[in-house]
């Protein structure tokens, strides 16, 4: 056992005196977890690729962000929190400007830590929806919008279709979702929604384990007579869904994921007949944006890129060039603010709390029509903004509908109440200490 | 059940009153009684499959009889727990050596002494106070099996590393420590060289005599069994052919016939 | 409450046969994949006392294999022929690797040893074809596409074809299987080896051969199992946790038993399906994933000896 | 050489009954305990106390849990991950409700609701034996596992279905929360593993061990030595859930910090905890900390340790080569020494004792 110990105090050693390159020029390091293994593998590469390449983009055509080299570091996670929290412990002594989880369980992990290694988390529309809340959750940024505001955009959609919120009444909805605290996350915004509106809600858990086994769901589906489903699914879970959906003449146009359940592949596994699945999505597809140019000319030609050229433009690859636009934004934005290159943890939180993506800034950085504004508050860290159905078409997810605003008004208080309920469980839950910033 | 009374010695220990097991279709033990006088020493005999191990099962409760009754003590039982057997003082050993293989022979005698431990649970975990005193107690007397057996030198080796002499020696030690007023052994002396064989018939006489233990026993080895045993009964195909003192049953037709086979 | 339990869940199946018919199918359906992965186990199993652990994987990698070698270019049915003998290549490194070394070892080293083999297996796999999951070349194998649709008993009964097709392969590879078994030298020697390790040897028959045999014939199921899956959902290494359902029919049909597998494999697949579809939403569904067990173990307690096995008496 | 047992006599039998006969092995734990509680805090980075030293000694304090059933009673369990997962969330509940206790007690209480499930499950083992038994005991598994999703006052109603892990305060001392420091929590962890350690090694060689390894080796006789086998198989479930359910709950509280629990205690923990008993030795204690050691540590320093002195390896590509290294670890293990690292240390040990004569 000494040997072992000794062997492996020899290693950590090693580890932990990062061996960061020596400063010859400001820098500026963040960690990407991310999950190229697994079960879950099939949608991790392409949100790992996309994250890389936009960085490793920004590196290569301007030298970083604002004159600050990135230093891009991957690792993998297996979408297993045990490795993520190890990710976690090991990226922590380097300085992140920030961490990017890419898990929920990794993210609730994270959560009350980071605050004290007064490390900033970005959990890009997954993780706490309470953590929405700035006012208990300084460090935590979970922009564009929760899972809340995607089931209450679902629920809009439908109302739009079927020809107005009042039609709802007597409807079915049935919510598809993982039996794990991500699948559950939408249950209390439908249950209240359903109140509202007077729509019948039904619960179909897929535990994790059948996933691709979903025969007796979309049975009680059929019995059940849903007039729409909403996925929150994940990984292997989606093309089975929509492969069962097919098989049981279910519209396919009335089943709607949940952004993650926006994979190219997961349309892919229906074939000719998945055409018009549906999905939320907060950024567009295809590679038509100077941005994604950027990274075919900067990144693929000079062969620095894992993925496959024609994947640039698929809906995870373009997610994880938007989560990385996020990032460098708010770094860039902590640089205006702090004035310095090399900034560290402390200012980029800042920097989120300041981001303001005009769709000024959006052209500049070449997504004009990419994506939409996303303006972060102090008090608000999601920002709850707007999000569009797409559709399969066949071989690409197309804009389906316009950008659509959540039902805030019903979303805000329900997180409002819910990051209260965590303080109050969370004895000795630190109160905010952080300044504001003066609106700019 | 009757609480055991008393025996003194020459009365029956343990009757065993027309019993009879089955296996599915298949039956192992037909209608047997016999008895087992306290103090003595009783072979039960009979060619392969005869049905003497059911026999010794039966006794020790591993095994439930569909008819019969067995008297032990003075109490009448149907079927009992082997559990309780061995609570009441029934100790065996066994055809194939059943020892505990991973444990030394220390510790498997150990074992033996289970029933005679008392100690709380909560003493077993700081392993001390009155636990350690009862280890220790029921070490010395499991030192004075092993010097008994003269197995001084094999106390602390894992008994699966033994030749097979040594282990029924660890066996008979195991079931000596229980204290059996009743030990019942299923051929000790199977597989023994002579001189092995004369150390066993050594001991099995010194239990007797130093312990006053009464002592059940089956064996092959006619020679052993007209040396050692007070009574024979005699077994074949699951039914009894004869009862007696050795030289009685030596002269039995039947028992002759069993073993020699006859021209039918 | 009790009218819930024990009243209501029937009078469903009565007001909807159509749905009672579909949910039977489907558990017929999941039952013979089900009963595929068991198979591959119970072969192993009886030959050589292996609990194989890596049986799941085994699915994944032989699916990935063939999907793999297919996007390489190779077209499918060489791609099929070759990922035969990827498996067959697998057993012959398994024997010489893994069981040769540790024969005579507890059964439950052996166990372990399949869980190492697991982790190489799963890590090969990425390592060479990715870990994203890959759709099965279900036409170009020439499997049938598509549902077909009977209006019957007042609703309508769902069929896909592919279904139809895995039943039909599955049932003419056991039946394969069997005539290997019976009228074959090997099939001969085989049995032997599962009753009598030692006797087998003394008359001559090399285990080493047997083992080599089984953990092919076990890949070849694999492989089977691997496409009909995978046509069913997708190729990906979240199916290998599906293989866990092969455990509670083993328990069922007894870990060395074809025909045990086999009935196991459907009963626990219309078993779940019926009590996650009728039972299920009495406590918020999603118990397919127990009851499975559940089942097994409550047999289990009935008959210690699973569904063919002999009664067990114990000997001392 | 040094490793000799000679000129040590035992003139008591209570001397030679103890756990460590000899003066050098004494000497040795006394040298691990010293590194344990002095060195590694003091020198070993905070990576290195929270990933590796932290995790170690829960999986360590899991594998002595499952040791008890499987590797002293001979009954294999596949449930460990939920009965680990019973602690974690008893330990949670009852310090919601009683914020107040010191969280150590809790920890340690949490044990007993794992032990009285793990009893529970642990009825089936009479009559099922050897695999049957260990496919019975996932149904344990499988169904607390719903348990913990599906019923939501384990997590308090959380919304996020995880629970989380309050600061709790001894003597001013943050213990558990963001604010304790690894190096506090592994001083708690570092204390209950040892002295769970030397509890169970006090069980285990006391009548109560040997009645579990008489079971495992000769159930049939044990029997007629009088061993009730419900009573002692049942008590030998309990047993290893308390050790696992305090391993749930050190992991919740000392190790994540909170998270998806349910997550966190699913099948494959039970699978590696089984794993560690088999590499690190079937019935043997010390044989859990190898074993733990091996499977935990080995990943780490091939994904933290390699890039750190320089092996450039992409995170997918060590992950893939991570899982190549380990299965064939645990291959070559198992060929090197079936019965576990514990044995290739005794026949080390046994060496030594002649060293340098081979015989």
């Amino acid at each position: 056992m000494k040997k072992t110990l000794m062997l492996a105090a020899f290693a950590a050693a090693f580890a932990g005196a990062a061996p960061l390159p020596v400063a010859a020029q400001d820098t500026v390091y963040v960690p990407l977890l991310t999950y190229r293994t697994g079960p879950f593998a099939g949608s991790g590469v392409h949100i790992a690729n996309g994250m890389r390449d936009y960085l490793e983009m920004l590196n290569q055509r301007d030298g970083g962000i604002g004159g600050a080299r990135i230093i891009i570091e991957e690792c993998e996670t297996g979408y297993d929190t045990k490795k993520g929290v190890e990710c976690y412990e090991s990226v922590k002594s380097k300085n992140p400007v920030v961490v990017n989880p890419y898990s929920t369980g990794i993210t609730l992990q994270i959560i009350p830590k980071a605050a004290v290694d007064k490390i900033p988390v970005l959990s890009m529309a997954y993780g706490l929806s309470a953590s929405a809340d700035g006012e208990n959750f300084p460090w935590i940024f979970n922009p564009p919008a929760t899972y809340w505001d995607g089931a209450s955009v679902f629920v809009k959609h439908v109302a739009q279709v079927e020809g107005g919120l009042d039609k709802l009444k007597g409807k079915t909805l049935g919510l598809l979702h993982l039996d794990a605290p991500f699948g559950k996350e939408p249950i209390p915004v439908l249950e209240a929604m359903a109140k509202q509106y007077g729509f019948n809600l039904k619960l179909y858990p897929v535990p994790a384990a059948q996933m691709q086994n979903q025969g007796s769901q979309w049975l009680a589906i059929r019995r059940d007579r849903v007039d729409w489903i909403y996925n929150q699914g994940w990984g292997a879970m989606n093309p089975t869904a929509v492969k069962e959906a097919i098989k049981n003449g279910f519209p396919i146009d009335k089943l709607v994921g949940v952004w993650w359940a926006g994979g190219d592949d997961d349309a892919r596994a229906g074939e000719a007949q998945a055409k018009g699945y549906k999905t939320l999505n907060f950024h567009n597809t295809g590679a038509n944006f100077p941005v994604m140019q950027d990274i075919l000319k900067h990144v693929f030609d000079k062969n620095l890129s894992q993925a496959k050229r024609e994947q640039v433009g698929e809906n995870l690859y373009n997610r994880g060039v938007y989560n990385s636009m996020l990032i460098a934004e708010a770094v860039r934005t902590a640089q205006r603010i702090t004035g310095k290159k090399a900034v560290v943890g402390e200012d980029v939180r800042r920097g989120f709390e300041a981001l303001n993506l005009t769709e000024a800034r959006l052209k500049e950085i070449g997504m004009e029509g990419f994506a939409n504004p996303v303006r972060i508050t102090c008090a608000d860290h999601n920002g709850h903004n707007k999000v569009f159905v797409s559709q399969w078409d066949g071989t690409k997810y197309v804009k389906a509908s316009d950008w659509m605003d959540p039902i805030k008004e019903l979303v805000r208080p329900l997180i409002e109440a819910e990051a209260k309920d965590f303080v109050t469980k969370n004895t000795g839950w630190p109160k905010r200490t952080e300044a504001c910033e003066k609106a700019a | 059940m009757v609480p055991a009374q008393h025996i003194a010695p020459g009365d029956a220990l343990l009757k065993v009153e027309n019993v009879s097991l089955r296996f599915g279709g298949v039956k192992a033990i037909t209608d047997v009684s016999f008895d087992i006088k306290k103090g003595e020493i009783r072979a039960i005999i009979g060619p392969n499959g005869a049905g003497k191990t059911s026999m010794l099962n039966v006794i020790n409760g591993f095994y439930h009889p569909q008819e019969g009754l067995i008297t032990y003590k003075g109490a009448t039982r149907a079927k009992m727990k082997p559990y309780v057997a061995a609570s009441q003082g029934i100790a065996r050993t066994f055809q194939n050596v059943a020892l505990f293989k991973g444990m030394s022979t220390l510790d498997n005698i150990m074992v033996g002494r289970t029933l005679k431990m008392k100690s709380s649970f909560f003493w077993q975990v700081f392993r001390h106070g009155p636990a350690m005193q009862e280890e220790i107690v029921h070490r010395r007397m499991v030192e004075e099996i092993i010097d008994f057996l003269e197995i001084e030198h094999i106390r602390k080796v894992p008994v699966g590393k033994l030749p097979y002499g040594l282990q029924k020696r660890v066996e008979l030690g195991r079931a000596l420590a229980m204290e059996p007023e009743l030990l019942l052994l299923d051929e000790p002396m199977a597989g023994m060289n002579l001189e092995e064989k004369e150390d066993m018939c050594r001991f099995i006489l010194d239990v007797k005599e130093q312990y006053g233990t009464t002592i059940a026993l089956i064996e092959h080895d006619m020679g052993v069994v007209m040396d050692l045993s007070d009574r024979v009964v005699v077994l074949e195909y699951g039914r009894k052919i004869a009862d007696g003192t050795p030289d009685e049953v030596k002269a039995d037709q039947a028992v002759i016939d069993a073993y020699l086979g006859v021209a039918h | 409450m009790l009218y819930n339990i024990f009243i209501d869940p029937f009078m469903q199946m009565g007001a909807a046969p159509d749905l009672l018919v579909q949910t039977i199918w489907e558990g017929l359906v999941a039952g013979v994949l089900y009963a595929l992965i068991a198979l591959g186990f119970v072969l192993i199993f009886k030959a050589s006392g292996v609990f194989n652990f890596a049986q799941g994987i085994m699915v994944v990698f032989a699916g990935l294999t063939l999907v793999g070698l297919h996007q390489k270019g190779v077209p499918a049915w060489l791609a099929l022929f070759l990922t035969i003998g990827v498996m067959g290549i697998l057993a012959m490194a398994v024997e010489r690797v893994v069981l040769r070394p540790l024969v005579n070892q507890p059964d439950i080293i052996l166990f372990m040893a399949t869980f190492g083999l697991t982790f190489i297996i799963i890590g090969l796999g990425e390592f060479i074809f990715g870990g994203e999951p890959k759709q099965m070349i279900a036409d170009e194998l020439g499997l049938p596409q598509g549902t077909m649709r009977f209006d019957i008993l007042g609703g309508k009964v769902i069929i896909q074809k592919i279904d139809v097709a895995a039943a039909v392969i599955a049932s003419l590879m056991i039946a394969a299987l069997a005539l290997f078994f019976q009228y074959t030298r090997i099939g001969r020697a085989l049995r032997a080896v599962a009753d009598s390790h030692k006797a087998a040897l003394s008359v001559g028959i090399s285990l080493n051969q047997i083992w080599v045999i089984v953990w092919f014939a076990a890949g070849i199921v694999a492989l089977i199992t691997g496409i009909m899956w995978g046509a069913r959902s997708d190729v990906s290494f979240g199916l290998q946790i599906i293989a866990l359902k092969a455990l509670p029919v083993l328990i069922l049909g007894g870990f060395t038993s074809v025909p045990g597998a086999i009935v196991g494999g459907l009963i626990i697949g219309v078993g779940e399906k019926l009590a996650e579809f009728y039972w299920g939403p009495l406590v918020g569904g999603g118990i397919e994933n127990w009851v499975a067990y559940v089942i097994a173990l409550a047999f289990l307690m009935v008959r210690p000896q699973g569904l063919f096995g002999d009664k067990i008496i114990e000997r001392v | 050489m040094f490793y000799r047992e000679a000129g040590q006599y035992k003139k008591t039998y209570s001397a030679d009954m103890a756990v460590f006969p000899l003066l050098q092995d004494r000497v040795g734990i006394a040298v691990i305990l010293l590194v344990a509680a002095v060195i590694i805090p003091f020198f070993g980075s905070n990576f290195f106390i929270s990933t590796v030293m932290i995790p170690f000694l829960v999986f360590a304090l899991a594998a002595m849990g499952l040791n008890i059933v499987t590797g002293y009673t001979g009954l294999i369990s596949l449930g460990t991950g939920a009965f680990m997962g019973v602690g974690a969330y008893a330990c949670y509940k009852l310090t919601t409700y009683f914020p107040g206790v010191p969280i150590i007690i809790w920890i340690i209480a949490s044990g007993f609701f794992s032990a009285a499930v793990g009893a529970i499950f642990g009825l089936p083992s009479l009559r099922i034996k050897g695999f049957y038994l260990a496919v019975a005991t996932l149904a344990a598994q499988f169904f607390l596992e719903w348990c913990f999703v599906r019923i939501p006052w384990l997590f308090n109603y959380n919304a996020s279905g995880a629970i989380e892990v309050p600061t709790r305060w001894i003597f001013g001392i943050p213990i558990t929360g963001p604010n304790a420091t690894p190096m506090t929590r592994y001083y708690v962890i570092l204390g209950i593993v040892v002295l769970m350690t030397w509890v169970a090694s006090n069980i285990l060689h006391g009548r109560i061990g040997r009645s579990f390894m008489a079971v495992r080796d000769m159930d049939i006789a044990a029997e007629l030595m009088g061993i009730r086998l419900l009573r002692t198989k049942l008590l030998a479930f309990a047993l290893s859930s308390f050790y696992c359910g305090v391993a749930g709950a050190t992991m919740m509280f000392l190790w994540y910090g909170g998270g998806e629990a349910s997550d966190a205690f699913n099948i494959n923990q039970s699978f590696i905890i089984l794993f560690m008993v088999i590499i690190g030795g079937l019935g043997s204690l010390i044989g859990c900390f190898f074993g733990a050691a091996l499977l935990h540590v080995i990943p780490i320093i091939l994904k933290f340790g390699l890039p750190a002195i320089g092996v450039p390896l992409a995170g997918a590509t060590a992950e893939h080569l991570n899982h190549l290294l380990v299965g064939g670890l645990i291959i070559f293990f198992l060929i090197v020494e079936p019965h576990g690292l514990a044995r290739l240390w005794q026949i080390t040990k046994q060496k030594l004792r002649t060293w340098p004569f081979p015989y």
